[in-house]
């Protein structure tokens, strides 16, 4: 019987020559990633253990990025915890460069690797066709001191593409109509694959954003079909890939959905489920308080390019905060470069240093009683962004930045 | 037995414990709170051997452990859902907090209930009735077991 | 006898001559305040009865303590601040363009010869373009809101002159260093600093501004330069005789002259934790910091990062070090992108934040723990002024601050 | 002639704005919320242990640093009577009248003091200390004026006809 890419990558990891659903293997891991909302955590375990020993400290990447640069005594002192362990232990070790999934992407991440990352939206990964899911520290630790860990084979749910989004549809709104769709536990404990002729009209940036969100649906991690554009990325960041697994014809899918780009329409995700999607027109008129683009998931330069191209020339309305973040130093160069850091300036952003800004909500951007926030970020869970009364809605780079010039929800045709 | 108290679907980490909290140094110091938006009494008035009971999707959202942590400092027996998100699940498992999957618990019950568990029978005892709840995988009963997955790199 | 510039500003206001220590009610010219205070400005200003400003364009009310929120509470101060604007008619607002002592000169709210005062220690700097400009509180400011007028003693005056050429890696901000730990933290309270020589003639406004912005290290009232054609260029105004004339008189009277040669200084720092605690830099090298924070009203502006860009050009920063850069305004970070010192910043690897007091207010911006040591270029290195108690906080010019971010530990710039 | 006794808690030179109240706290709500951290980067148990009459006896430069007004706010809410110093940063010493919270300098006490001691102050002529006088000089009438009129805000409701 075939096997899915998911069932592949653990294969191989697992040193067997396949596995199935509902298998619980022990696993090799390729890479370990671990950020600064519970590096600490870890740390204070570590230091607790009998025997503390790391299996192979290459695989090990920290990254700062949550509250970057810090803003109180107690996320300093974690941060030094974790700065000074990196030091002692010799750990790849970031801070500043970014937000970690942005950062991994650029610098780590290769086809067909099993990674662990101590944060939920580690199966971004899977936009390379890799294998990336989030675990909690106990896991990371595990993983850290023996290399391995036990993983049980999820089912797949595969999505066929075809066609193509039409102008001024983003994979945001791919993504977002999915998880509304299927629903906020549709994919739980499953791995959902993206192919088709319909993946290849999205670029890496695309496919980092919609592999970044499928935790919101529950799932363990997302993967699509290596392709040229998945080498092209990886070459013109110095890596081959480790694997390049497809599905086998015959593998079996727990459901497979065909799904036509072209029908998809800017969406909102309105307080507070990331599956309680509207169309953006609907909830046009709302006003707002602040708005966010940025984040992991929307913080790229092709992302800054849509809000830039919308802004230029306008103004942010007067009573709005619009903080422009990008996902990493590298983006933030760049758009430097091109002009587009400058556009937002001119026209009144609030422009920070890469970092997860108002998407964690517990840092630099955050929201007050009854404010109203309109995010490209991950999450608009109940207080997600600051005050446990406040409200998130998500939505596309291009809806972001139109409601930030309109002070109320807008897409980019209404500014 | 312990005391229920009662949450709807799709409790997600943010609620069980939000981000500002999870910076915190230690657990004990953020265990306090816990809940804090849905139930902002729920982290003064849980006792030791009380339970959690849930709808669906208990756990959704991010992989902060802190979540499960803060439920198990605070005394929590077990939490009893209809579903679990996934790396709640895993890393409840991991610390050694029983999640304990159960269809019909949630509808028939009230916050403030008295209710027993018996994980090795597999099921939840509340008010004379009796419900079947789902056992765990040899492998993660085994975790559990041996207190938490850390043990095992202790023996 | 003849005037300082202090007597001559206020001289002008009233309309008669005064003397150091005469008591007088001023007309005030500009107020500023920061989002830290307006709630308790607005509080203050209706529990006084006041139903009006007296003029509400003479008012500016800026953002920037808290830009962008750290804190859920944090929004609650804009939104009193936007109310309190909508209510009163307040044209004057900034909510995210930086720091307010840098918009109320670059956005051209202060004028020679103005006079000045604002909810924050670090009005003094308005003294740049030859105003006099100081620090008040929120329940001052209130009141000021609703009369338009202030009663002030009038200070005695310490006259600096500065000769000469300064070598080439001294920044005014060793010169005001120095200055404040010959005064000492108390020495010049109460009183107006005034500075002349050639040396401040060549300087620029921004090093000017440098200097004035941290008088109130020294306790002084305010701190004076004589308006020039460089004041003209940058307030964008042809300067009047009333403006040419705030000059001190050769026959003024002044409690204390000090004399400096250019030549004379070297790059120093004011150590843990008192800005008179100040050291040349050659004593304290080898030291091993953790962060670098370029920014603040202080030392944020573009020639500020212009001097740091030129030491980290084709540099990286130490491993485990950071360096952050906070602008002190828009206007200059936008042109610190657009002449390439943001870039030549960016990949040194700076972390560039959004224009704002940062971490020089020790709200958020680079907050440190026990044990760590930061050369920063703002004004104050109080205990736990950036983080605990046990915060070793180094204050230094943006030059001395780039070589110590690149090396790791404290150099000679 | 006003004259009351109270113990006193003794500090040093420079005690600037940031110890009085750390920037972490400044947007807490009111001045209560603010004053249990009072002087907590020097001396964090020191707000919960001082009792209304108290007073504060400090080195030079008292209260140097940034304008904010929360600084003699809070000492006032903590209940101290007053501030004697050797001297005063000058927007402390403005804030301070303009709340009426008395302040005195002084530049021989402090060093003649231990903390815990009592000391009576008789406004406007002198501070005793173990038998010892130490006179006080008194405040010029624009600012007696402002505390008779029990601060700036009273000043101003009656300048507005509402009290």
């Amino acid at each position: 019987m075939g096997m899915t890419m998911a069932e592949k990558i653990i294969a191989a990891a697992a040193g067997v020559a396949s596995v199935k659903p509902g298998d619980i293997h022990t696993v090799e891991l390729d890479r370990l990633m671990s950020n600064d909302g519970t590096t600490h955590l870890t740390i204070d375990m570590y230091n607790k253990l009998k025997n503390p020993r790391i299996a192979d400290v290459n695989k090990l990447v920290w990254i700062v990025d949550h509250n970057v640069p810090c803003d109180s005594v107690k996320t300093a002192a974690s941060h030094k915890k974790m700065r000074d362990f990196a030091k002692e232990h010799g750990i790849q070790f970031y801070e500043g460069e970014g937000v970690c999934h942005q950062v991994m992407m650029e610098r780590h991440v290769t086809s067909g690797e099993l990674i662990f990352g101590a944060d939920s939206h580690t199966c971004a990964y899977g936009a390379v066709g890799a294998f990336g899911t989030g675990v909690g520290c106990t896991d990371y630790l595990y993983a850290m001191v023996t290399g391995k860990s036990w993983l049980l084979v999820p089912e797949t749910l595969k999505f066929n593409l075809t066609g193509k989004l039409n102008d001024g549809v983003y994979a945001r709104d791919f993504i977002l109509s999915i998880i509304g769709m299927i629903g906020a536990n549709g994919a739980n404990y499953m791995a959902m694959e993206f192919g088709g002729e319909g993946l290849k009209t999205l670029n890496m940036s695309d496919r980092i954003c919609i592999c970044n969100l499928c935790v919101e649906a529950g799932a363990k991690t997302a993967l699509m079909e290596v392709d040229e554009i998945t080498l092209d990325y990886l070459k013109a960041h110095g890596r081959e890939p480790k694997h390049s697994f497809k599905s086998d014809e015959d593998a079996v899918f727990a459901k497979v959905y065909d799904i036509d780009l072209s029908t998809i329409k800017p969406i909102v995700a309105k307080p507070h489920f990331v599956d309680s999607v509207a169309d953006a027109k609907e909830c046009a008129g709302t006003k707002i308080d602040e708005a966010f683009l940025g984040s992991c998931n929307n913080g790229r330069i092709e992302d800054l390019r849509v809000g830039a191209a919308i802004i230029r020339g306008k103004k942010v309305h007067p009573l709005v905060r619009f903080l422009v973040v990008p996902a990493s130093a590298e983006v933030y160069r760049q758009a430097l470069a091109e002009g587009i850091i400058d556009t937002f300036m001119e026209a009144g952003a609030i422009v920070m240093n890469p970092n997860c800004s108002v998407c964690w909500g517990s840092c630099q951007g955050v929201i007050g009683e009854g404010e109203t926030l309109i995010s490209t970020g991950t999450r608009n869970f109940k207080g997600r962004a600051g005050h446990k009364d406040s409200f998130v809605y998500l939505a596309s780079a291009a809806t972001v930045t139109a409601s930030a010039v309109k002070g109320e929800i807008a897409t980019a045709d209404m500014v | 037995m312990g005391k229920i108290f009662k949450f709807q679907q799709d409790v997600d980490t943010d609620q069980i414990i939000a981000s500002q909290y999870i910076i915190f140094p230690t657990i004990d110091e953020m265990k306090g709170h816990a809940f804090e938006s849905l139930d902002p009494d729920f982290a003064s008035q849980v006792q030791p051997g009380d339970y959690v009971v849930a709808s669906e999707n208990f756990g959704c959202g991010s992989s902060r452990e802190q979540a499960p942590s803060v439920l198990k400092a605070l005394g929590v027996q077990a939490v009893v859902a209809k579903s679990f998100a996934r790396i709640f699940y895993r890393n409840a498992i991991n610390i050694g907090l029983p999640v304990i999957v159960c269809k019909d618990l949630h509808d028939n019950v009230n916050a403030g209930d008295e209710m027993e568990l018996s994980m090795q029978e597999g099921v939840v005892r509340v008010n004379g009735k009796e419900y079947a709840c789902t056992k765990l995988p040899e492998y993660m009963q085994g975790i559990l077991d041996q207190g938490g997955l850390i043990a095992s790199l202790n023996e | 006898m003849g005037s300082t510039i202090i007597e001559k500003i206020i001289r002008n206001n009233i309309g008669k001559e005064v003397h150091s220590g005469d008591i007088v009610t001023v007309n005030v010219d500009r107020v500023m305040i920061h989002d830290i205070f307006i709630p308790f400005v607005a509080s203050k200003f209706e529990e006084m009865g006041f139903t009006r400003i007296w003029d509400a364009d003479k008012a500016v009310l800026i953002y920037d303590h808290l830009v962008p929120a750290s804190q859920v509470d944090d929004t609650r101060h804009f939104c009193i601040g936007n109310a309190f604007v909508e209510k009163y008619g307040m044209k004057n607002i900034h909510r995210a363009d930086g720091i307010c002592h840098q918009l109320m000169t670059e956005a051209g709210y202060v004028k020679p010869g103005d006079i000045v005062f604002g909810t924050d220690s670090h009005t003094t700097t308005y003294g740049c373009v030859g105003a006099f400009s100081s620090g008040i509180g929120y329940t001052e400011m209130a009141s000021i809101l609703g009369t338009g007028t202030l009663w002030i003693r009038v200070p005695e005056t310490i006259r600096v002159n500065i000769t000469g050429k300064l070598p080439e890696n001294v920044m005014a901000k060793d010169i005001i260093l120095k200055l404040i730990g010959d005064l000492g933290a108390d020495g010049a309270t109460y009183e107006a600093l005034e500075f002349a020589g050639d040396t401040v003639e060549n300087m620029t406004v921004a090093s000017r501004m440098s200097m004035s912005n941290m008088a109130i290290e020294a306790g002084a009232k305010c701190a004076l330069f004589t308006p020039d054609e460089k004041t003209a260029a940058y307030c964008g105004i042809s300067l009047t005789d009333k403006e040419k004339d705030l000059v001190g008189d050769a026959d003024a009277r002044y409690c204390r002259v000090m004399e400096y040669r250019a030549e004379d200084f070297v790059p120093v720092m004011a150590c843990p934790s008192n800005v008179d605690n100040v050291k040349p830099v050659s004593e304290l090298t080898g030291k091993e910091i953790d962060q670098v924070f370029i920014g603040s009203c202080t030392n944020g502006r573009l020639e500020d990062l212009m001097a740091a860009a030129e030491v980290l050009k084709g540099k990286h920063v130490a491993p485990f070090v950071k360096l952050i850069v906070t602008p002190a305004s828009r206007k200059i970070y936008r042109e610190a992108a657009a002449n390439g010192t943001m870039a030549v910043l960016a990949e040194a690897g700076a972390i560039i934040t959004h224009p704002s007091c940062g971490l020089c207010c020790g709200r958020t911006g680079g907050i440190l723990t026990d044990g760590e040591t930061v050369i920063a270029t703002n004004n104050r290195n109080f205990l736990g002024r950036m983080g605990t108690s046990r915060v070793n906080i180094y204050l230094a010019s943006p030059r001395s601050a780039a070589a110590c971010a690149i090396a790791g530990k404290i150099v000679s710039p | 002639m006003d004259k009351f006794t109270g113990k006193i808690w003794v500090l040093g030179d420079d005690i600037d704005t940031d110890i009085i109240i750390p920037t972490e706290y400044l947007a807490l709500k009111t001045v209560q919320d603010m004053a249990p951290y009072a002087f907590s980067p020097l001396r964090p148990e020191l707000a919960g242990q001082i009792k209304e009459g108290d007073m504060i006896v400090a080195g030079k430069n008292f209260g140097c640093g940034s304008s904010r007004e929360q600084a003699p706010e809070i000492i006032k809410a903590l209940g101290i009577k007053c501030v004697i110093a050797k001297s005063f940063a000058r927007i402390f010493f403005r804030n301070s009248i303009n709340n009426g919270l008395l302040l005195i300098e002084n530049d021989r006490l402090r060093d003649n003091v231990n903390e815990g001691d009592e000391i009576t102050v008789t406004i406007n002529e002198s501070i005793e200390h173990h038998g010892n006088q130490y006179p006080i000089t008194s405040l010029p009438q624009n600012l007696v004026d402002i505390i008779n009129a029990g601060g700036l805000v009273k000043a101003m409701r009656k300048l507005n006809g509402l009290d």
